[in-house]
Parts: structure tokens; sequence; C-alpha cells
């Protein structure tokens, strides 16, 4: 009986100290690694505000904001001029829930910020979303090469759609490639659920930017 | 005779009837051949045993074995002659069974004795012994020895007494042809049947495909002409002929039973618990003969058939003649002969020749050509569901024949309902062997029992 | 057995992925590209090692009753170990293999390999246990990898291994393109080691 | 008596006249209808399609056969390999690249069937697990449809195309699906949408079917269940909110509803065998087709229903058996 007792206490105790020594090792890699992690996550964010800011425009991460506040609010990223330090660009977390794999979250850059008529989208960069392979996904075709090398057929890169657009000009409605216009989005073939999901998340992106400039630059002052 | 057709509800095929081949052509006595082979056992039951001895000189109508129990039935002989041997021999269905071989002395010593005479009502006591005693078995193919099936349990009510006048396997005629020659003689054995069993009911079941039958039986029924076997006090019976649906399995008996009453007699169970006994029309000719002339089963009425036979036709013929002799009655086999089969091709077995001797459950013989059967070779089951359909006892065929294939005997239970009709095999359109693997699935699940 | 069989018994005669099949979750998931396929399967290589050396060195003070989650405990602080170096320093191969690199820890391989090797062996030997199995693991899912990204997205290593008119089958890069690809992969072991019985 | 050998064999001896083979080609000439009526729509692409997979069925099966080491004949010659042909094609778009169609008629025939044993033991319909590997694969492709009636012997790429009538329900909502068409209904009817090959003309479809009750191929269960499923389900969603869902009439005649109930979901090997198990059967096909129609994000949902319903097909076969043979309970009487 009590050798029983005396291998049961034996037994948490070895678990115990196994956990302990575990948990210490754990500890050290975790603080170890932490400020590398920190910097390769920083890395990411910074890599894709790069791509939708304007090339001579660098992102302070330090500098990111919520708006509006609360719940609802969107995240910005400003951007400053590499050379004179002068706010440039904001890139600007936006999302649409009704993609046809639910939500879907894209970057979306803004540059001209002088004033509200003369603002320009610099383009779009998907981060997450849940479309069907080979038809919704090919909203990310081409987003992580140079817009340089696109071309400038949308049904072929996606992303056409939204590069270096007036904001003013643009209507923000996804047609039929046959059907659009100059200024709508032509949808991706087969896909125009998609395509109607990254245009609202654009939208909704370009017209809080559009309404709050003021505001929006104030915070993004350094 | 009720106007409407009745018929089982549910399942059965309905083949070419090809009845016509021998039915029309006289009823033709065959000889009784020089020698006769007699097997020990032609039924359903614990075997008979043998009574005679090699060398002795037998009459006809002598007992050659005798019944070793209840369910069992004494055999006699066909012919009077002397007892050659007693040894094993083919018959239809096995190779070695032990058979008694008479020498036929042409004189038919014996026979004179059993002479019909007017039976007294007043005898009904001993009918069923008279019938045991006559080693009368089901003639329908069955052989189960007809007075067991007199002799309802303690607990059972019977009711009705069902006569199988359908004969619903294909080619065969040989109950159609007795129920249009000797239509008041098999009224009669009905009537004696039901005095055994204390009943009045009799319906009579038989296929619309005979009209003929049904007609001569109606008349036979409405005006009484069996009365006039009869003496003493004979009660009044209820005789109804029923046309039935032409579909096999019309005759099988749970799917007569429910077609006439409406009762689905359950797998394992018994007609007796319907309140019904079931008996051929074969049969009630012979139980009439065996109390009215008090003669044995020493012959009975066959179909010889198929388009390999010169002349079909039906034949009385004597217990133990070799079929050839009877095909050579029928003018012999022709040249394109493709197969032999005793029974209806149904239900009936494949045998390889002719010297083959009738046994009492020997309904008929199909000479076949190439036009009428072919060999079929077997496919993967296609899961049509026909076998389904066709099923009247509510099996899935081919399940049963999966779990037989891949030896899943636990799961095949459901094979014991089984009756072996052959309709799912039948409308099988990839030619499964779905009897043989129900058969398969029968014997292991048997087994697995124990 | 020898050291070498020990070693190279998990490649072929007794592939984690192939023959055993074992750790079908991250084989499943993970094999749309042979990179990650790579990476999955060096991180388990690489706990497979360090927990077999553990669990084998520790294995006559371990007791019985508690062994299931003490090789838990172990297995678990080296694939969050994985999980941290990797985040920090390859961190796009952590972000494509994603919630499999945390899932190691229920890889069956593993916990397989523990309780049935490591625990009763010595410590080289489990080591080389280890190593082959991890081995034979990645091999493994290297092998559908290699089907899956070359049919469903015409790239090897992400370089395009197919001509331009080449339209990839999508299906192939998706759950059921897996199930698809490690069954007729199976069936070409299956019948390689068939003919390889009936040749003696 | 002759000389030849005689047949000996278990009983019965007798056989009706039907075969797989029959069976099979009865299917090919209830297909001949909605076969010609797709030529008619889509000119030689339908041929090009048509040719592609009847042949490709025919060569892989052949191929598989010999792989497993089974003699060809009877299996190519029963004519199973065919109907899936047929039956892959009416489940294409006609501007399919004639490599996809082969890649399909591949598919159908090696992992559809042969891999599970071959002909009676696949459990699922070989055209549809084609059809949704394709789908899958080639989504594209896959829903490229050209318009009906244009540029008949054209063989380019570059023929018209446009969305089924369910895409643009799906997409663009019921106002413009309405007023897109004038004559949707009796363009349904008729055949003149945009769809697979057999997706086309109503009419077509239910005179082979038709065909098929009448010649005992098939029963009514499984289409009927399916179709009214779908109708009433539809209906249910139309009656509460007409401006949003259309009428479950658009419902049943569009898309492969038809095609599906009457030839697919009535594929014998992966259907249930019993009348009951069928009722259920077609009635699954129906309630999935209608949820994945209006609730799910795909335009159409008839091949994932019926292939869905397959999976189920041994589970209903094993609950669902014939009643046994005997009375139901109670005191029997003397009747």
């Amino acid at each position: 009986m009590s050798d029983k007792k005396d291998s049961n206490i034996a037994a948490v105790v070895v678990v115990v100290i196994i956990a302990t020594v575990c948990a210490a090792g754990l500890a050290f890699i975790k603080d170890l690694t932490a400020d590398a992690i920190q910097a390769a996550l920083d890395n990411e964010t910074l890599s894709a505000v790069a791509k939708v800011v304007p090339k001579n425009c660098e992102a302070d991460l330090a500098k990111q904001f919520v708006f509006p506040e609360g719940e609802g609010g969107l995240t910005f990223y400003p951007a400053y001029d590499k050379a004179t330090g002068d706010l440039c660009a904001f890139a600007v977390k936006t999302q649409d829930d009704k993609g046809y794999g639910g939500r879907l979250q894209l970057l979306a850059g803004f540059s001209h910020l002088d004033n509200p008529e003369g603002l320009v989208l610099q383009r779009v960069y998907v981060l997450t979303h849940s479309e069907t392979p080979g038809l919704g996904s090919k909203a990310t075709v081409g987003q992580d090469e140079d817009p340089d090398t696109w071309g400038d057929d949308p049904v072929k890169v996606f992303g056409v759609n939204f590069r270096m657009k007036q904001v003013k000009d643009m209507s923000f409605t996804a047609k039929k490639a046959a059907e659009a216009g100059p200024n709508d989005v032509s949808a991706i073939t087969a896909s125009t659920v998609t395509s109607r999901a990254v245009t609202n998340a654009a939208k909704k992106a370009a017209e809080l930017v559009k309404g709050n400039l003021e505001a929006l630059k104030q915070k993004g002052a350094r | 005779m009720s106007s409407a057709t009745m018929g089982f509800p549910k399942g059965g095929v309905h083949p070419p009837e090809e009845k016509e081949l021998s039915l029309g052509a006289e009823l033709v006595t065959v000889t009784p051949p020089k020698k006769v082979i007699v097997p020990v056992t032609q039924h359903l039951g614990r075997p008979s045993a043998v009574v005679v001895n090699r060398g002795d000189e037998v009459v006809v109508g002598q007992v050659l074995a005798e019944a070793t129990g209840p369910v069992s039935a004494a055999v006699h002989s066909p012919v009077s002659g002397k007892v050659l041997k007693i040894a094993d021999g083919a018959v239809i269905g096995a190779d070695r069974v032990p058979v008694i071989e008479i020498m036929n002395n042409g004189e038919d010593t014996g026979l004179d004795a059993f002479v019909q005479k007017t039976v007294s009502w007043k005898d009904k006591s001993s009918f069923l012994d008279w019938i045991r005693d006559a080693g009368v078995v089901g003639l329908g193919g069955a052989t189960f020895p007809t007075h067991i099936k007199l002799m309802p349990p303690k607990d059972a009510t019977v009711h009705t007494l069902i006569i199988n006048g359908c004969e619903c396997e294909p080619y065969l005629t040989a109950d159609d042809t007795l129920m249009q020659w000797k239509p008041a003689e098999v009224l009669a054995g009905c009537c004696i049947m039901a005095g055994v069993l204390g009943i009045s009911r009799i319906l009579i079941g038989i296929e619309d495909n005979k009209p003929r039958a049904i007609e001569a039986m109606t008349v036979a029924a409405r005006e009484g002409t069996y009365a006039s076997f009869f003496d003493g006090d004979v009660p009044s019976f209820d005789v109804q002929v029923h046309a039935l649906k032409t579909r096999y399995p019309q005759g099988a008996e749970k799917q007569l039973i429910d077609a006439l009453i409406h009762r689905k007699v359950g797998a394992g169970k018994l007609p007796f618990t319907a309140g019904v006994v079931v008996q051929n029309s074969g049969t009630a000719y012979a139980a009439f003969e065996a109390v009215a002339a008090r003669k044995p089963l020493i012959d009975r009425v066959m179909t010889v058939t198929g388009k390999g036979v010169e002349k079909p036709g039906n034949f009385l013929v004597r217990i133990g003649t070799p079929i050839s002799e009877v095909v050579n009655a029928a003018g012999g086999a022709k040249e394109n002969l493709k197969a032999i089969i005793a029974g209806g091709p149904m239900m009936g077995k494949s045998v390889k020749t002719l010297e083959l001797p009738v046994v009492k459950g020997t309904s008929g013989v199909l000479l076949l050509t190439g036009e009428e059967i072919e060999e079929y070779r077997e496919r993967e089951c296609i899961r049509c569901g026909r076998c389904v359909e066709a099923c009247p006892v509510n099996l899935v065929p081919c399940d049963v024949a999966a779990f037989a294939e891949f030896r899943q005997w636990d799961r095949a239970g459901k094979a014991m309902e089984c009756v072996e009709c052959g309709c799912c095999q039948y409308v099988c359109p990839a030619n499964r062997y779905l009897v043989l693997y129900n058969r398969l699935a029968k014997y292991h699940w048997r087994r697995l029992q124990k | 057995m020898s050291k070498l069989a020990e070693l190279t018994k998990g490649l072929w005669k007794e592939n984690p992925v192939f023959r055993l099949l074992l750790g079908m979750c991250p084989t499943l998931a993970v094999t749309t590209e042979v990179v990650s396929g790579i990476g999955m399967g060096l991180s388990a290589t690489f706990v497979l090692v360090m927990a077999n050396l553990v669990v084998s060195s520790m294995r006559n003070v371990i007791p019985a009753k508690t062994r299931l989650p003490i090789f838990i405990v172990i297995i678990a602080t080296f694939v969050t170990i994985v999980d941290l170096v990797m985040n920090a320093y390859a961190h796009d191969v952590h972000k494509s293999l994603g919630i499999f690199i945390p899932l190691i820890v229920v890889n069956c391989v593993i916990l397989g390999r523990a309780e049935a090797f490591a625990s009763k062996r010595p410590v080289f030997d489990s080591i080389l246990d280890g190593l082959g199995m991890g081995l034979g693991f990645t091999l493994g899912l290297v092998a559908l990898a290699t089907v899956r990204e070359i049919l469903g997205n015409g790239t090897w290593f992400g370089m395009p291994v197919t001509g331009e008119g080449y339209t990839p089958f999508l299906l192939f890069v998706l759950p059921p393109g897996a199930f698809i690809s490690l069954g007729f992969l199976l069936a070409g072991m299956n019948s390689i080691e068939n003919r390889r019985k009936a040749h003696g | 008596m002759s000389s030849t050998k005689l047949i000996l064999q278990s009983s019965p001896h007798l056989r009706d006249d039907d075969s797989v083979r029959r069976i099979m080609l009865t299917v090919l000439i209830a297909l001949a209808p909605a076969t010609v009526a797709s030529v008619l729509m889509f000119g030689t692409r339908a041929v090009v399609v048509l040719v592609l997979a009847v042949l490709g069925c025919l060569a892989f099966e052949a191929i598989a056969l010999k792989i497993m080491k089974k003699p060809l004949m009877p299996y190519l010659t029963d004519g199973s390999a065919v109907v899936t042909g047929i039956l892959l094609a009416m489940n294409l778009p006609s501007g399919l690249p004639w490599w996809m169609v082969l890649v399909g008629a591949l598919v159908a025939v090696v992992l559809g069937k042969q891999v599970y044993g071959g002909i009676g033991s696949n459990p699922f319909n070989p055209a549809l697990v084609a059809r949704v590997f394709l789908f899958i694969s080639f989504p594209t492709a896959m829903t490229t449809w050209p318009v009906p009636g244009s540029d008949l012997f054209g063989m380019g790429a570059d023929v018209a195309t446009a969305a089924t009538p369910l895409g643009v329900l799906k997409t663009d909502g019921l106002a413009a699906l309405m007023s897109s068409d004038s004559n949707l209904y009796m363009n349904l009817l008729t055949g003149h949408v945009g769809g697979c090959l057999g997706e086309t003309s109503a009419i077509a479809l239910i005179l082979g079917g038709l065909f098929l009750l009448l010649r005992k191929v098939i029963s009514w269960e499984i289409p009927v269940t399916f179709i009214g499923t779908v109708f009433a389900f539809t209906g249910v969603f139309y009656l509460v909110d007409s401006s949003t869902y259309a009428d479950p009439l658009f419902q049943i005649l569009s898309g492969g509803v038809m095609l599906g109930a009457i030839f697919m979901a009535t594929d014998m090997v992966t259907t249930p065998v019993t009348r009951k198990g069928m009722l259920l059967f077609g009635f699954g096909c129906g309630l999935i087709t209608g949820v994945i129609r209006l609730l799910g994000s795909y335009p159409e949902g008839v091949s994932f229903s019926i292939l869905i319903m397959n999976g189920f097909t041994p589970l209903i076969d094993r609950y669902i058996t014939p009643a046994p043979f005997e009375d139901k309970g109670g005191e029997l009487q003397a009747p």
C-alpha cells in the first residue's frame, strides 16, 4: 500500500520536475526569439505597406492608428517621404465580409493627400482571403510582383483596376470585363462576387480617406 | 368461381408459358418397362427402411420399404416380378442413393386388387391411415408426406383446405391435364382430405392460363359430381374454384395462401398458423385413389415436353420407370437436345442422362434445345434492384449474394427465408447465380447457428 | 538490427507516411508545395530526434503511469521551440505552415516512436530511429508535395516546370487532391512491394 | 440423344432476355434526344466533346482492364463505358478544351470506376466524379458557357459566352435574371440557354426519361421525388420572398435538375435498390440541391447533391430493407 503511494508521489514529482525544466527552457527560448519575431512581423507589415505606397515613401509602424477609433475603425499606416520625411501616403487595412468565402482583407494605399479631389488610389494588396482557388483567388495574381510588369489588361491582372486611380473618378462598381467602362472595375471571369468584395473594401477605405482627409493628416503627422 | 382474378401481391415473374407444347395431347399410359428402379426414399423426411430381399418375388403394391417414423413414407412395388438387387444407384439430384431394382414379369400380379369402390363416409376415421399406408406424398415436387400435413398440431385451428392447382412452372401441364380429365376424382380427394381435417371449406386455386381446367373443376364443383363416389352421411362442402393471375411462383405454398386468403405466413412458420392446409391437386387425386381403391402410390401423371422431344405430352407412368422409356413413349429425343431438366424450368434440376427413374416427385421432364436454354456467364451485379422487385418473399437477393461472395455468412441470415423460386435469377440482367448464393448462405448460416 | 538498418528502415520499409500511415494530418495538409513539405518534414525530424533522445535517456526515470503526459510535455516543448525559432528566422515558411507547426505535438509519428521505440531502447539507437523516421517522413511529404505541386500548380520548389500552355489541376492543391495523390502513391508503393515479394 | 455436351446448371434454367448490355443500350437511346438537342444548340463543339468523351472512356476502360488483367470482353462491349462517356459529355460545357475532356474521361473511368473494381462496384457516379474533378480543377473553363446557337460550325475559342440563368440569379439577383431574357421559360424548355450539353432542353430530357420509365430501366421514385423536393423547397422560399427567390418552376427547369434527376441520380449502381430507399435518395438529392442553390455560394448543386447521396446509398440500403414476409402483427382471423 505504502509502496503504491510512494510510486504515485514519485510519478507526480517526476512530472513536475520535467514540466518545470521544460517551462524554464521555453521561457529562455521565447526571450531569445521575441525580438526577432517582432522584427519579422513588423517586416511583414512594412513590406506589405511598401507595396501600396509610392516608392519614395516608407511606413513608420510606430505611427499606426485606428480611425475612426473603436469598433469598426480601420487601421491606418502613415508613410513618409524618404527624403523629406513629410507624410506622403496612407496604407489602410480594410475588409469586406461578402467575399465568396467570407471575409477578405486588403491594404489599400492612397497618395496625393493635398486635397480630397486629387486623392489617388495607389493600388491594393490582398492580405487574407478564402476565395475559391483558381477563380476568386485570381484577385491576388501578380500582387507580389512589381506593378510595372503587370501590363494594362485588367482581365489578366485584377490589380490593374485599382492602380493609380483618381479616387474622384472611380465608380467602384464591378462589371463584367466586356461591359466595364474606363472607371469601372473589370470583374474577374466567373468571379463577380470576389471582384465586388475587393471593390467594396477599397471603396470603404477610399471614402473614409476622402471624407476625413484633414483629420487623418493631423493624426498621421510626425 | 370468383370473377376478379386474384394473385399474390408482390414480386414474381412471368416467363414464357410454353404450356401449349404438351397440352391437348391425350393422357398416354406408358407400358411398364422390363426393369424398374425404385429409390428407397422418395420423400422429404426420415429415410424409409427396405423390407424385401434380393431375389424376392414381389407383386404390384407390395411394400418395398416402410416408413421409419411419423415424417416418413412407405414405397410400394410398381410392378410384379423379382427383386434383382438392392444397391446404390443414381437418381435425379443424387448420384448414389439406395435403390431397388425389380425385373418386371409383365403380369402385373396384384394390380386387380385395387378396384375403385364407393367410399363409405363411415370409414372416415381410417382415411388418414389409408393415405399414409399408400405412401402418398406431395406430388407438386416437394414430396412431403401428405398424412403429416393432414395432422395439424393440437393448438392450431384449421378452417380451410387450399388445393394448389396453379402449376405455375412454365412447360408443365401434368396437374392441368389431371384436373381436366379427372375433375370429380380430384374433388373427391379434396373432400376426403377436408374430411380428415374435419373442415368443410375448400379453396382451389388455378392460374388463369388453364381455362379448361378451371372450367372442368368449376363444373364438377357446381354439379357435385364428386358426391357419387361417396355414400353414407356425407357432409356438404363449400368448394370454391378461384382463377388466379398467371404469375410465377403462384403455386408456392405461401404465395398461394397470400393470394387466396390474404395471410402472409412468415419465414419458418407453417400454413397451420394461418389456419390452412395446402395440398397439390395431384396429391388430392392420389389421396382419392388411396381411399377409394386402397391403391398405393405406384404411378403418377408427368409431363414430357420441350422442343427437344418429338411428341410432347402427358403420361401416366409407373414409379421407377426410367425417364428414357417415357421419352420413347413421347417419340424420343431430338438430335439438337441441349439440356434435360427434371421438373420445371424454374426449380427443376438439370441432369446429364435419361437413364434415371421416375419418382413420386417427378412432375415432368423437359428436353430443351438451344432455342430454349443457354449457358449463362455470370457478371458483376449492377445493383439494378430487379431481384428486389421480383422476390416474392421480400428479400434483397443481391445483398445476400454479395454477403455470400465475400463470405460474410453472419450477415446473410435473411437467406433462410428464401424459397429458391428463382425469380431473382430469372430477371437478373447480369446473370448472377443468385439462387446458388442463397443456398450457400443458407448452408453456412445453419452451420454458424450450431 | 544493425545501426544502419535502424537508420534506413524509416526510409522505405517502415516509412511513416506510406507504410505506417502515421501523421496523416500534416501529410495531407501541408503538401501543397514542396518547400512547405520540407519545412514540415525537417521540423518534425528535429522534434523526433530530440524527443527520442530525451525520452530514451530518461527511460529509466520516467514512471510507466505518467509516461504519456511526460512524452507530450517533452514533445510540446520541442515543438514550441521549433515554432518560435521558425517564426523568428524563417518567417515565410512559418506562415505557410501555419497551424500545422503547433500540431506537430499530436503527430502520431512522434508520440508513436517515443512510445514504441525510444522508451525501450538505448539513446544512440533512438537518435538513429528518430532521424530515419523523420527523414522518411520528410521523404514522404516531398514525394506527395512533388506530385501535388507539379500537377496542381505547374511548379516544383516554386520553379515553373511545365510549359506555358499548361492549365494546372487546381484540385491537386485542394484537400481532395491530397487524398487522391496519396491513394495513388500508396497503390504504387504496394505494387512495387508486391512485385519485390513475388520475386523473392 | 445427341452427342453434344448437355448443359448442367443450377436452377432456374430460364432467364428473361434483359442484360446489362441491353439496359445500357436503352439508356443510350433515351439519351438520344438530349444529345441531338445539344448538337443543335452548340454545333460542332458539342460533337467534339461527345466524341472525345466516348472514345476517351472506351480507351481508358480498355487500358484499365489491361492493367487489372481483366478480359476486354464483355466489359468493353457492354456499353457501360459509352454511357459514362455520353453522360460525362452531357455534364461538360461545349467550349471545354479537348484535353480536359480526355482528362474527364480518364477520371471517370479510372478514378470513378475501375479503382473500385469496375462495373457495379463504384460507390459514386463516374461521370459526376469526373465533372466535379474538372469543375474544381479548372473552374474557369468549366464555367465558361458558349451561347447556344452562336457560331455553330466554329471551332475556335472566340465564341461568345454567357452566364447560365442560375449564374445570373446567383451573382446579379432575380431582377437581372428576369430582365435578361423575355422568353425565359420557353427557352428553358427548348434548351436555348447556356449550360452544359445536357443541361439545356428540358423537353428532350423528359422525353428520354419517359422512355426509360416505359422500358422499366428506371422507376419513377427518384426523378419524381428529386424534382418534387426541389420544387417544394424552392417554392417555400418563393412564397416567403418572391422578390429575392426565383419561382420553383424556373428552379426545376434550369440547370442540371432534369439531367440529374432523370439520368444521373437513377444510375443503378450508385443508388439504393429498394423503392423506399429510392424515395429517400431522391428526397435527399432535391433537398441538398435546394440548399446549395438558395443558401450556398455555388449557383448549382445538382452534381454535389447526387454525389453526397451516393455516399449515403450503402447506409440507406442497410437500414431500409423490404418488410419481412409475414403478417403485420395482430391475431390471425379466419377469413
